[in-house]
């Protein structure tokens, strides 16, 4: 039988998080999640597609910088543009934000440290296919693991993402409450995730795929992955 | 550029004795080149010939039913954990280059304990780490450059395991005076493998090609391996050119391409460059096939121009390769080398004459049996001071400190509080495996691909070790399992470090002697083999030796997943236990230490028989599923494990000891050995308590969990309580505030 | 060529490891330090001299034009 | 007085980032490169003139003379 949901998970050179965001996906049934190498130039047949965590080429210059000179990128832009989805995760948000496929960037945590922790996000907009089945307002457990998830923008692009409801999941505390102490980064407005004006395409520093097994920490990141399911299933639906 | 001629300085300079150099001169039947004087020079340093260790070594433990390779024989031994499945492990030493630059240093030795693992066949899954450095209590320059020394080094861990994508899920950090100058940064990696994925470092097959695949070779490093061998002295600053970097991105391609490499049938033998680099990885590789290798330096990749045959034989630049290539398979390193993006190169072949052969060119620059170099290196057999047991605590001495201060100060000793800021810089949960967290006793990670459940520990007390080497060691392998069936875990084998001072020293000598003796005996009661560790000798600084440190890893397999215990309490109405004794021996503990100032007396006393019954009676318990949360006494003894069980919750306990005889401090800080705090369920205490009671192992009702967030102890008529959020407060804020102020 | 390629944070962007680098160097003792901001340098020798090539490549690879400026100064 | 220091990776030493990047610059169209290396550039705005104390400061501070050299540029 056909999968519901086919996923390319896009492996550039020092993406690290490639395969457990595969076993994440493919811990749902009706998913299959293939892993597609960052030399491949088509993306054709995939429902979705997701960049991974990890140092694409070290990040030693800037993070995402030379990956979106990747030659699957040009598939993913085209991807994006077709309205397919395409999630970023840590490294994979990076690096849709330094290919312009989505606003703003991603500076050094203010701390200067790494930082990798369980915290809590808050669920700002349920009306995208990457959030459809969380409430508002809900929180969730989720790690991260990283030294530059600063979200950064101009205050121009700033009031618009905010105002388009772009921005998905905020840094809160364990009752909901967007603080400065919660923050772990200096992200301006407490973001950890934004999405595309047109909604199908999401970055997002935290890890959803660490919190889909409950022995494994939880399994509050299985809301984003299965908001994506449906998502495509009811576009296939029509 | 003419080589320099051999004169007695220079062999003095390369690290040869005089007898030695006898020794190469019978060898060879004639003087040797410059570049054989090198290579004779880290061959046989200790760093690769264990020339002073090897024969303590060999009373190890290597054997039993599931070990697969031995100790020594490969990079890293191969245990068996079922259904064909293995796990190679091993932990490695950078001690010296992380006192020159700590950042480098400390990424190196995660880089070069990860290649050992790969080149075993197995895919690393995790790491650990084990780090020794002087206080960072203070505004001494010396404390100032401890704590320069401590965020290097962790950062470096951080960078190098960050970005290779490994997780580093256990380890541990203590602060003491004899580390100034002279840190200790020891690396784990554990990796696993199907059986019939083990692959060897041997040359084999007369005529294979031989390939050099990784980064190109520059100056790095250079004779680190001899450097490693030496005292760290003021003009071991002017080495400092020789320090290597790390590029942990270019090893996550190599592990990946060699990993793909060896998923074909086209490899023959691998081995990583490490210490000695090309020459060691040669030598070594022939010698273990009874073949020999011939190579042309001008074919080996190489960064800078104009080195020298000398330098690039002798050079430690990091992620690199030899492989051995079955004759005719060449295209394969080929394609997946390009693939990857990475320089390859075949350099020479496998030849039958045992020689180790390197042209220059036309030239031969080196020519030499590889055995001579690989195994026959010199042997030494030390002089070992007599060792004069410490004379016990005098206990009225020691003035009795209120438990009520004396706990926080506990807390707040760096080597006793919270390492949280250690590794929230580390990814410990990449790879989605670590079911539990550092923080607790042993980590616990699920090796998804094979359906495995595995646990990991270090430990090491050097203060135990300083005051009786032997005691010290044995305790050290003892806690390192009381760790792992915490998490509710059965070992299945150890690697360890020796980090000792310089073994000419007769008292030094000793110290290694009697650690090895301690941890075979601690393995020989546990079972578990040794399966390979690491020795690094003469850590010193000119304050004198550092204290003796074995370090001992652990790996353990847990049957079912709810087997899997930690150390935090659950749930109000919970009641506690103490297995094992109150205990009442105070001295080298670290109350003595940290409140006291005082380094001093016998270390507690072990006896295994004990130790393992107390662990099978746990065991026993977490598979009923009668143990709702279990937690060792280590530094500090039952007060502080009974507080660390509290943090993380909202809960508070209230402890009863009921000892009336004994002086408080005694009772609530002593480290008495085989203890361990757990809780149950109230429902489930009599089937817990009858349980116990059928094992023999002495244990006692100790108090209940309670909602209330506070800790309060009794002992006779004393009591004391805190609350539960000043407590993890002052362990949490404890080595923050010193580092960030 | 032989080619600097420079990159400073752009002046509105807080930059928390020069601030941090600042109290340092107070704390070394330098007295009356304003500011302190710090980026990259970038150092590139390349055959030819395909100056148009090179700005591209400062703006589209080594920089980040949302946070960051660049100069590029041609050595020889 | 305003400085810039700039601190680069040793020649001997490996640079990755460089290597990295320069690998990237030919990927995106520039021929012939030779050798990349990066290093960091710190702008420095003080009070007062001690040149002697920024030297220090640039030594023991801002690089790490094990694995770097720093030079030090008074703008002003
Ligand atoms: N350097 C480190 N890296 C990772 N984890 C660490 C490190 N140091 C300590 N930890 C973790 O912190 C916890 C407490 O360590 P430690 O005080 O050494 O425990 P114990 O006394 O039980 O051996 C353990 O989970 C340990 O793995
Ligand atoms: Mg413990």
């Amino acid at each position: 039988m056909a999968p519901i949901m086919k996923v390319a998970v896009i492996q550039f050179p020092g993406s690290n998080c490639d395969t457990d965001c595969q076993a994440a996906l493919l811990s749902f049934p009706g998913v299959d999640a293939e892993i597609v190498w960052h030399k491949e130039t088509s993306l054709a047949g995939y429902d979705a597609v997701v960049l991974p965590g990890g140092f694409s080429y070290g990040d030693y210059l800037r993070c995402g910088s030379i990956a979106r000179f990747s030659p699957i990128m040009g598939a993913v832009r085209a991807a994006a543009d077709a309205g397919v989805l395409v999630l970023g995760i840590c490294n994979g948000f990076q690096i849709l934000c330094e290919a312009g496929l989505l606003p703003g960037t991603l500076l050094r945590n203010n701390g200067l440290l790494f930082r990798c922790e369980h915290l809590h996000l808050r669920v700002e907009n349920t009306d995208t296919p990457f959030t459809s089945v969380l409430h508002k307002g809900q929180v969730l457990d989720i790690p991260i693991a990283h030294g530059e998830g600063n979200y950064f923008a101009d205050p121009e692009t700033l009031a618009q993402i905010e105002a388009n409801g772009q921005v998905l999941v905020r840094y809160c505390d364990a009752s909901g409450n967007v603080t400065p102490e919660a923050n772990p980064n200096g992200s301006l407005g407490n973001i950890a995730g934004i999405c595309s004006h047109g909604r199908n395409v999401f970055g997002l520093m935290p890890h959803p795929e660490r919190v889909c097994d409950p022995l494994l920490g939880g399994s509050e990141g299985r809301g984003i992955f299965q908001s994506m399911i449906e998502a495509v299933a009811q576009a296939k639906a029509k | 550029m003419s080589n320099p001629a051999i004169t007695p300085e220079l062999i003095a300079k390369h690290g040869l004795s005089p007898e030695e150099y006898e020794k190469v001169l019978s060898i060879l039947g004639r003087e040797p080149s410059f570049e054989e004087l090198g290579v004779f020079s880290v061959m046989w340093s200790e760093h690769c010939s264990y020339k002073n260790s090897r024969p303590e070594l060999r009373k190890f433990p290597t054997t039993g039913p599931s070990v697969l390779v031995k100790a020594g024989e490969e990079n890293a031994g191969v245990i068996d954990i079922g259904d064909g499945w293995a796990v190679a492990f091993k932990i490695e030493s950078h001690n010296h280059p992380s006192a020159v630059e700590p950042f480098q240093g400390a990424a190196t030795g995660v880089g070069g304990i990860i290649r050992d693992i790969f080149t075993m066949g197995a895919r690393p899954v995790f790491l650990m780490d084990s780090l020794r450095f002087g206080s960072i209590e203070g505004d001494s320059e010396q404390a100032k450059t401890n704590r320069r020394l401590f965020a290097g080094v962790v950062a470096g861990i951080a960078h190098y395991g960050n970005c290779i994508g490994l997780p580093t899920i256990a380890g541990e950090v203590y602060f003491d005076e004899s580390y100034s100058g002279n840190p200790l940064v020891n690396a784990f990696c554990l990796g696993i493998l199907r059986h019939d994925q083990i692959a060897r470092g041997a040359a084999e097959g007369i005529g294979n090609p031989v390939f050099y695949v990784g980064a190109e070779t520059g100056r790095d490093g250079l004779a680190g391996a001899a450097f490693a061998s030496r005292e760290l002295t003021e003009e071991s600053k002017a080495d400092r050119p020789a320090v290597q970097v790390g590029d942990p991105f270019r090893e996550k391609l190599l592990l990946e391409a060699c990993l793909e490499l060896l998923a074909t049938d086209a490899v023959a033998g691998i081995q990583d460059m490490g210490a000695a680099g090309l020459t060691c990885s040669t030598c070594e590789t022939a010698s273990r096939g009874g073949t020999g290798v011939e190579i042309d330096i001008q074919l080996v990749p190489q960064r800078a121009k104009g080195q020298t045959p000398y330098e690039v034989l002798l050079s430690e630049s990091q992620e690199r390769m030899l492989v051995i290539v079955k004759k005719g398979r060449e295209d394969v390193v080929k394609r997946i080398f390009e693939k990857w993006d990475l320089p390859y190169a075949e350099i020479g072949k496998v030849t039958d004459d045992g020689m180790m052969r390197v042209r220059n060119g036309n030239d031969v620059v080196v020519n030499v049996p590889a055995r001579s170099l690989a195994d026959d290196g010199p042997l030494y057999s030390r002089e070992a001071a007599p060792f004069t047991p410490p004379a016990p605590l005098d206990l009225s001495s020691v003035p009795q400190a209120d438990p009520t201060t004396a706990l926080p100060q506990l807390l707040a000793h760096p080597s006793i509080a919270s390492k949280r800021w250690v590794w929230r810089q580390y990814d410990h949960m990449v790879r989605t495996g670590t079911a539990v967290l550092p923080g607790s006793d042993a980590a616990v990670f699920i090796v998804r691909e094979a359906n495995k459940i595995l646990a990991a520990a270090t430990d090491c007390n050097a203060i135990y070790c300083k005051l009786d080497p032997s005691v010290g060691a044995r305790i050290a392998v003892a806690e390192c399992a009381r760790n792992l069936a915490c998490s509710g875990a059965v070992p299945i084998g150890v690697t360890d470090n020796l980090n000792f001072g310089n073994p000419h020293k007769p008292e030094n000598f000793y110290q290694l002697r009697a650690a090895v003796e301690g941890i075979s005996e601690g393995c020989r009661a546990f079972g578990v083999p040794v399966t390979g560790g690491n020795v690094s000798l003469y850590n010193e600084s000119p304050a004198g030796a550092i204290d003796p440190t074995p370090t001992i890893s652990m790996v353990g397999t847990i049957a079912d997943a709810a087997h899997i215990t930690t150390q935090a309490f659950k749930e109000a109405g919970d009641q506690i236990y103490l297995l094992g004794e109150i205990g009442s021996e105070l001295g080298a503990s670290h109350y003595l230490l940290a409140i006291h100032g005082r380094k001093e007396g016998a270390p507690p006393s072990l006896d295994f028989d004990k130790e393992i019954a107390i662990h099978y009676a746990l065991l026993g318990v977490i598979r009923k599923g009668l143990v709702r949360s279990a937690h060792d006494c280590s530094e500090g003894g039952l007060a502080v494990a009974i507080a660390e069980s509290t943090f993380g919750t909202n809960l508070g306990a209230s402890i009863d000891l009921g000892v009336t005889d004994q002086r408080p401090d005694v009772v609530l800080f002593n480290e008495t050995q085989g203890r361990i705090v757990i809780s149950a369920k109230a429902s489930d205490a009599a089937a817990l308590e009858k349980e116990l009671s059928a094992t023999g192992v002495p244990f006692c009702k100790i108090g209940e969990v309670t909602a209330q967030a506070e800790l309060s102890i009794k002992t006779g008529a004393n009591s004391y309580s805190w609350t539960v959020a000043s407590l993890n407060e002052t362990f949490e804020r404890a080595i923050p505030v010193l580092m960030e102020g | 060529m032989k080619a600097v390629v420079t990159v400073m944070p752009k002046p509105a962007i807080l930059d928390p490891a020069g601030v941090a680098t600042g109290r340092a160097m107070e704390h070394l003792g330098l007295k009356g330090v304003r500011s302190v901001r710090i980026g990259k340098s970038i150092e590139i020798e390349v055959d030819g001299a395909d100056e148009k090539k090179l700005h591209e490549i400062a703006h589209d690879l080594l920089s980040n034009p949302v946070v960051e400026d660049y100069k590029l100064d041609i050595l020889s």
